[in-house]
């Protein structure tokens, strides 16, 4: 693998991303299964760097799950998605982030629509008007939030008190990136790196310390598929698509897995389990996974936030032996520990998967 | 200035215009950027159907162009239309008047690195078709010198028919260039399986057919029909290519020592500039404009400014010669009826 | 074990790492022409008994180049050797006898 | 020229995604559904190219066009700027217009998917929500959610969220204005008479299995047969 | 005439006795082995032919004419006729008058099988005798016919051109030593006789040869010695014999009788398949006919090295042999002994291993079966084309625009596809498939309600003639067709087609019988003109499907050999009755090649 060549293409898709006020939509799975990873991009955009991300209680899905599952319309899609142009205009903002790859996809791709048919906006911002009274501006700027991180990694990396590497040994953490189909795969130019060598993610690795695995299913779809995945049916398909990620990862003996994808941490999770279940087998060191974050999360942990205030109490795979690596300490007994402090009930265990 | 005539590119379409004038009298002045004539053929080993070596077609030519006036290393600084001709400026700082301008300006590789999927300059053992005659000539790559390579792949159009990479044409030789390159391949590593994948394997000229039957029956080369989507490394650094076999209607994947990229023939970009200075615009096929694709294709709608050779689109060298007579023997007729 | 309602999908890609070519190879000793296939489909386009059995020399070839036996044999089973397939061969290939020698073939591992 | 391709080419999908194809097979090289399904998105393309009503409205009656997992990475690849799943959305799309989904089993799951993910939308404003998420409909998803769902407050409470209340953040009620707005999108851009054509259809095709709406939604939901892979030979 | 010899006897008749004990021997164990190797039904057959009046003078007159006489010789050259009958017939009446002198001279030594040989050793007799003179004279004449012939094939041996044989076959070492114990068995009875001739009587040969010798030799101490060379001699070929080509000779009076019974080959290496291979005197006349012997490399290729090859257990080249065969059966045509190669190799075929059968029990056909269906009716006719017709589409366009004129009530049963008529894997050796095929096919027709089965392929027409059995339905090529139409009135040809050589296509020809049909249609459709080898010695287009591993590019010098056979008159047009032929000749010929359809339609007023 030469480096070079890859610095060579990340220099060719550099994508302008604006440093100050956006308007956050969120993420209906990541919300659901990662509440905390939102959050922390919050806090961390507004607390610790300072910039102005704005959110309205009155943005809703954008009906991408909806849209790509094929039960509504397009017009509907894109009228929902003019609705939230609108409340950003509303608002005041030109820049909209997004938390959710799907949704950027959705945005994306809508966008580039109507710069091709015209005809097509124009009947938008008329349905939009007729359903809702609501006019819109078309963003200026449209980034994944994980873009933004991937802005600010250095100023990250500066403030930073873990590095992505073993603490023992000063040996680089290998890390294995995962890109949501829907960043670039259909508009190359719109992602960081393009879609080939996307280097959104293998950026943040970089420059916190660890080193990004090439693998060779590195670009493959985590298999969630909407409806190959919501359908129980047919979720043979979606895990068939993990599966094959993790056996040709597996001689590489990653440490981690860090994502940008709403649902993909959450597949490649919990996929981890259900294969552990079905065939026993599991990826890790002795007996445990591969844990998998957001971004968010491995911005907080390189951070030095508490990792069950982040919400890693939320995995299945146990994320422990990787703090332990890292030497981030991190208390067991307030892992599974409700609302300020409240004792509640602990999980089950997976019969094979190693848990902590 | 009476008969002056400026060749630009000292490629095979330039040096053998520049022959032809020189037969029919007069002294053509050609300028070439790099330090050798000879184009992209000096670069290359043996040219099909039969193998001739390139060096000596090269050689040949230059040797037989001698007493035209040949300056290397130098290119067209600018050219200003005059009344009766051309005012060209050399960056070597020679101004020549003349009356006549042939564009023998070719074409550039492809950049293989462009088409970012198939790991050109990212994976170790992704080559193009020009770094394996490179290693045939001077038998210098550390891709194939020392390795074990025991299973090798050639893509076909890399950077041709490809809307994204900017090409939509055809390269006409790269499907004939695979096939040779494949079977000089088997014969240097012949417990090597060598499979070429393609798309449509256009094999139209002189020969080729039976060079194609020839790599079947005698070298074994696999084809597989489908064109190459993704490259990927493995830990051994070897490449697994993953590819549509189209014809059983199913993905395929195979894990290769050496891939070979068939960097496809594009317009000369630098061409272009020195096109525009004498007014001849870029076609809609990205190379330059004739003034009429049938029976013009060798002359331009500028006055005295011709064309020959892979300028105009891509060609073999046969039909690149071929070209370049036809140019000499109309500039001849030009600079006559200019009298 | 948990019992989820469905199970990993079986992956269908063809790796060509592992393709057995000891058929084709023992093919090409018998009918060196075979390597000559270009896959035009001439064969398969006058075939009078693939409109009821779904027989293609082309097919087969490729399934035999591919390692897939057992699909071969099964449209292998169909041909009525007619011999309209090696009339209509532009490369001259003896199809007939090729589809003969593979019936014969797939004998042999067993004796 | 059919008129199912003259209705399809009307679909922005097929505008976008669908210029001339070779036939080269990058698409189904690295499609994740063309290795686990029976399924070649360049063999659709190939057939909706070719225009004719018959072969179009076969692959609209089959499983076929309902395999596609809607990654888009065949996009990427194309040489000619083909999406081949956007093909697929706008087939799809024309396939529950025309009612023909009910006539495959991976076409009929268009019934329980419509239904879960619009009552989201239209109840919750969101796709998916802890609510609706069952633990028995998704036992992959763990002992970890499991105890999740059964903690909801307590769980999403402690990490931030807003569960459930008034103002931003995360898993915060809609306001039932944004709701309402939803809603008027649907019936302005024909999401609800959608939601209406695919009960009617279900619902017919329920009747015709001999089934109550409910039993369908849990066999359409449930039910895999083992025609669907592509691994044989 | 009296016995010289009280006893009867001289050591010197035992080589003879050996020689004879061991060929007797061998041929009565070898016919019974034969015999006993065929099926229950050809058993039953065989001897039931035996007793039947008709089959017994049938054989006699076979045998007679075809072991004796070699009537099939003497049509194909007269030299060789002669020489085969003159050694063969010769022979024959030396044997049967030695019995007959033996008979009515020596009746108390008649048991004493070699007394009728050596008779002119072990009786004294005057020449003069009146008794003695008629029989020694015919002696004398039947042993010069046999010298006659025996100096011919010495000359055959040195320049067979002369006998209308361009190549032949070489000899083994045992064949040669039966050979030259042949050529010597005569001479050396003529010495013997001679020497004896003072003693036992001669005539115009013996004595003026003993008076010869007498005159040379002076003494008699000669004449022992003969006689023993001439019973060696004999014994030398009588014990080769069964290792040599002249196996022929007794191998043929089964083979005759077999053939006469109406046995076809059961099995490949037995009964009357094996009678066949050690009936085949290893002349070679196959390899002249052979189509493919126009080139050298295919002279071994040839019926006669079959069987040799069958003799010698030698199985890559039985399958090499067999394979490569077109079966136009022009070897069969010409053989003297009626061997039949094209049925020899397919049973060849047939028993090789297979890993892989073909199997279309599976095989959906209602849709054919609903296409042609109909009520039964004794007009109507169903029309198959057969595959390769599909290839050459103008033939069954033709047949359809007849129809139509002649105004025939007629389904095209492959319209849109059918299935193969089965005769192509038959050809291969695969009986069963075929008749799977045939089984298949056979639905379809009888569903069709018609009453005559109209083919325009030669290749399908045999195996519908031969193997459908499909009772109250009349099976015809469109040849034999279209003239009935002709005859009928029903169709009316112009006879505007100027010049015409019509080519017999192997399968129709040779294969079922039709020569004239085609010819009288064409005679009213131009005017015709024949080929130089024509009806059952037309040359074979070189298309055939019969072989199964002649490829293309082997195949052109046999058709253009065939064009070149066809167009020695010039004829303006080539017309054949086969669409195989028809597409095997376009290919190379400088001439229009039509099939006799297209000609037809295109003539009929």
């Amino acid at each position: 693998m030469i480096y070079q060549g890859k610095q060579k293409i990340w220099s060719d898709y550099q994508k302008e991303i604006p440093d100050n006020h956006w308007f956050y939509v969120r993420s209906c799975i990541r919300q659901s299964f990662f509440p905390a990873s939102e959050r922390y991009f919050m806090k961390i955009c507004r607390d610790l760097l300072g910039k102005d991300i704005y959110e309205t209680e009155h943005h809703t899905t954008c009906g991408g799950i909806a849209y790509h599952s094929d039960t509504i319309p397009q017009e509907t899609a894109m009228t929902i998605v003019a609705r939230q142009f609108a409340l950003m205009k509303e608002a005041g903002y030109k820049n909209l982030v997004t938390s959710c790859i799907t949704s950027f996809g959705n945005y994306t791709e809508i966008l580039e629509t109507w710069r091709e048919f015209p005809e097509l906006e124009a009947r938008i911002r008329e349905n939009l008007w007729k359903a809702c009274r609501r006019e819109f501006d078309k963003p200026e700027y449209l980034a994944h939030a994980s873009d933004l991180v991937y802005k600010f990694r250095h100023e990250i990396a500066s403030k930073a008190k873990y590095n992505l590497v073993d603490h023992m040994t000063g040996e680089p953490l290998r890390v294995v990136e995962h890109i949501g189909c829907h960043y670039s795969k259909m508009f190359p130019h719109k992602g960081v790196g393009g879609a080939e060598y996307p280097c959104v993610l293998s950026g943040m690795v970089d420059s916190w310390g660890g080193q990004v695995i090439d693998y060779p299913e590195r670009r493959h779809c985590c298999g969630f598929g909407f409806r190959q995945y919501l359908v129980k049916a047919n979720r043979g398909y979606s895990i068939a698509n993990t599966h094959k990620k993790f056996e040709s990862m597996e001689p590489y003996h990653p440490d981690m897995i860090i994502t940008n994808c709403p649902g993909c941490p959450y597949f490649l999770d919990r996929w981890q389990y259900v294969i552990s279940e079905m065939e026993g087998k599991t990826y890790g060191r002795n007996g445990y996974g591969i844990p998998v974050f957001t971004y968010e999360e491995v911005a907080g942990l390189v951070l030095g936030f508490d990792p069950w205030d982040l919400g890693l109490q939320l995995h299945q795979v146990a994320v422990e032996p990787l703090l332990e690596k890292m030497g981030i300490p991190y208390n067991p007994k307030t892992k599974y520990l409700g609302l300020n402090g409240k004792e509640i009930m602990k999980p089950g265990l997976p019969t094979v998967l190693k848990c902590c | 200035m009476k008969d002056n005539i400026v060749i630009v590119g000292g490629g095979i379409a330039g040096m053998e215009a520049a022959r032809q004038l020189l037969l029919l009298g007069y002294k053509p002045i050609l300028v070439e950027k790099s330090d050798h004539l000879g184009g992209h053929v000096a670069d290359w080993h043996c040219l099909f159907p039969d193998m001739t070596p390139a060096q000596q077609v090269v050689k040949d030519l230059t040797e037989q162009i001698k007493d035209a006036n040949i300056f290397l290393e130098t290119e067209v600084s600018f050219i200003n239309k005059m009344k009766m001709g051309y005012n060209v400026m050399f960056s070597n700082g020679v101004n020549v008047i003349c009356k006549a301008i042939l564009l023998a300006t070719g074409f550039d590789l492809f950049d293989a690195s462009k088409k970012e999927e198939y790991g050109y300059g990212i994976y170790d053992q992704v080559m193009t078709n020009k770094d394996l005659e490179h290693w045939f000539n001077t038998g210098d790559d550390k891709r194939i010198t020392g390795k074990d390579i025991k299973k090798i792949g050639f893509v076909h159009c890399v950077g041709s028919r490809d809307v994204k990479a900017g090409n939509q044409q055809c390269s006409k030789v790269c499907c004939i260039t695979a096939i040779k390159q494949a079977m000089e391949m088997k014969e240097r590593f012949p417990d090597a399986e060598v499979y070429c994948f393609y798309m449509d394997l256009r094999l139209f000229g002189k020969k080729y057919e039976d060079f194609y039957i020839k790599a079947q029956m005698e070298s074994g080369v696999h084809f597989i029909r489908g064109r190459v989507s993704e490259v990927s490394e493995n830990l051994q650094g070897q490449v697994i290519v993953k590819t549509e076999d189209t014809l059983s209607g199913k993905p395929a994947k195979i894990t290769l020592d050496l891939l070979v990229l068939m960097a496809g023939i594009v317009c000369n970009r630098e061409a272009v500039q020195t096109a525009s200075m004498v007014q001849v615009p870029i076609d809609s096929d990205g190379f330059l404009k004739s003034r009429d694709n049938i029976l013009n294709i060798i002359e331009t709608d500028s006055k005295g400014v011709f064309l020959a050779g892979t300028a105009t689109g891509a060609k073999t060298i046969p039909e690149t010669a071929a070209e370049a007579r036809a140019v000499a023997l109309a500039i001849h007729n030009y600079l006559v009826s200019q009298q | 074990m948990m019992e989820f309602g469905f199970s990993i999908s079986p992956s269908s890609t063809m790796n060509l790492d592992k393709v057995d070519f000891s058929l084709y190879e023992r093919l090409c000793e018998i009918e060196p022409d075979a390597k000559k296939c270009m896959a035009c489909g001439s064969c398969s386009a006058t075939c009078t008994a693939g409109q009821w059995t779904g027989m293609s020399v082309r097919k087969v070839l490729l399934d035999i180049q591919r390692g897939k036996e057992a699909e071969a044999a099964r449209l292998l089973k169909g041909c009525m050797l007619c011999g309209k397939c090696t009339m209509v061969c532009p490369r001259g290939i003896n199809t007939r006898h090729l589809i003969l020698s593979l019936c014969r073939i797939y004998g042999e591992d067993e004796k | 020229m059919g008129k199912l391709y003259d209705e399809l080419s009307e679909d922005y999908r097929i505008k976008e995604g669908l210029k001339t194809c070779i036939n080269c097979g990058t698409c189904t090289a690295i499609c994740p559904a063309a290795e686990f399904y029976r399924y070649d998105p360049r063999k659709i393309v190939d057939t909706v190219q070719r225009k004719d009503d018959a072969e179009i409205e076969a692959l609209l009656k089959s499983d076929t066009i309902w395999y596609c997992g809607e990654c888009m990475s065949c996009v990427t690849r194309c040489p000619r700027k083909n999406g081949a799943g956007l093909v697929i959305m706008a087939l799809r799309n024309l396939s529950i217009k025309k009612g023909y989904f009910t006539e495959s089993e991976k076409g009929r799951q268009i019934y329980p998917l419509t239904k879960a993910l619009n009552g989201n939308v239209l109840n919750l404003g969101y796709c998916v929500h802890p609510l609706t998420f069952s633990y028995s409909d998704h036992p992959e998803s763990g002992p970890v959610f499991e105890w999740v769902l059964k903690n909801k407050e307590e769980v999403y409470g402690r990490l931030g969220a807003n569960y459930r209340k008034e103002g931003p953040g995360a898993l915060r009620r809609i306001p039932q204005e944004d709701l309402d707005e939803l809603k008027a999108i649907y019936d302005v851009t024909g999401g609800t008479e959608r939601l209406e054509l695919v009960e009617k259809y279900s619902h017919a095709k329920a009747e015709e299995m001999g089934m109550t709406d409910e039993e369908y939604l849990k066999y359409t939901f449930e039910y895999c047969s083992d025609k669907h892979f592509n691994n044989e030979g | 005439m009296i016995d010289r010899f009280a006893s009867g006897f001289d050591p010197f008749v035992i080589p003879f006795l050996i020689g004879m004990i061991f060929v007797l021997g061998y041929c009565i164990i070898g016919a019974i082995r034969l015999i006993l190797q065929l099926d229950a039904e050809d058993k039953k057959k065989f001897f039931l032919s035996l007793i039947t009046p008709k089959t017994i003078w049938k054989n006699i007159k076979d045998l007679f004419l075809n072991c004796l006489i070699h009537v099939k010789l003497w049509k194909r050259n007269k030299l060789l006729g002669y020489m085969h009958s003159s050694i063969a017939f010769g022979w024959f009446m030396l044997i049967l008058l030695g019995h007959i002198e033996c008979f009515v001279y020596m009746p108390h030594r008649v048991k004493l099988f070699y007394y009728p040989i050596f008779f002119n050793y072990f009786v004294a007799e005057n020449e003069y005798t009146l008794r003695g003179a008629i029989f020694f004279f015919l002696m004398d004449f039947f042993l010069l016919v046999v010298l006659s012939g025996i100096v011919l094939a010495i000359i055959k041996r040195v320049r067979s051109r002369l006998f209308g044989m361009r190549r032949t076959t070489r000899p083994t070492l045992l064949d040669r030593v039966g050979l030259y114990s042949l050529w010597m068995i005569f001479p050396l009875r003529l010495l013997a006789e001679s020497f004896t001739a003072h003693i036992s009587g001669g005539s115009f040969l013996t004595i003026p040869m003993n008076m010869m010798f007498k005159a040379f030799l002076g003494d008699q101490m000669n004449m022992l010695p003969t006689w023993w060379a001439y019973s060696i001699c004999l014994c030398i070929f009588m014990c080769v014999l069964p290792f040599t080509r002249y196996m022929h000779i007794p191998a043929e009076m089964l083979l005759i009788p077999f053939r006469n019974a109406g046995l076809t080959i059961k099995h490949a290496r037995r009964g009357f398949a094996k009678a066949q291979v050690y009936s085949c005197p290893n002349c070679g006349v196959c390899i002249d006919a052979c189509p493919m012997s126009i080139k050298k490399a295919n002279i071994k290729d040839t019926t006669v090295y079959l069987n040799r090859n069958i003799r010698r257990r030698n199985e890559q080249r039985i399958e090499e042999i067999s394979d490569k065969c077109l079966l136009c059966g022009k070897c069969t045509a010409v053989c003297q002994v009626g061997v039949d190669g094209p049925q020899m190799r397919i049973a060849q075929r047939s028993i090789r291993n297979y890993g892989l059968d073909q199997d279309y029990s599976g095989m959906d056909i209602s849709a054919i079966k609903e296409s042609v269906a109909s009520e039964p009716s004794k007009d109507k006719v169903l029309y198959f084309a057969g595959c390769m017709t599909q290839l050459t589409p103008a033939i069954s366009r033709a047949m359809e625009s007849i129809f139509r004129k002649a105004g025939v009530d007629y389904a095209f049963m492959d319209k849109d596809g059918g299935l193969c008529c089965g005769r192509p894997i038959l050809m291969a050796g695969r009986f069963d498939q075929a008749r799977q095929l045939i089984h298949k096919n056979k639905e379809v027709i009888k569903a069709s309600g018609a009453g005559t089965l109209v083919l325009s392929c030669p290749i399908c027409y045999k195996i519908f003639r031969e193997h459908y059995k499909l009772e109250g339905i009349r099976v015809m090529h469109h040849t034999e067709y279209m003239l009935e139409l002709v005859r009928a009135g029903r169709l009316k040809l112009d006879g505007g087609a100027g010049s015409i050589v019509y080519h017999d296509p192997c399968e129709l020809g040779r294969g079922c019988g039709i020569y004239e049909q085609p010819r009288e249609v064409l005679r009213q459709t131009g005017e015709l003109v024949e080929a130089e080898a024509n009806r059952d010695m037309a040359i074979c287009c070189g298309g055939s499907l019969g072989s199964l591993t002649l490829g293309f590019d082997k195949r052109e010098d046999l058709t253009r050999n065939a064009l070149h056979n066809l167009t020695v008159n010039d004829p303006d047009t080539i017309v054949t009755a086969c669409p195989l032929c028809k597409s095997t000749f376009a290919r190379y010929a400088d001439k229009p090649v039509e099939d006799i359809a297209e000609t037809v339609d295109k003539h009929t007023k």
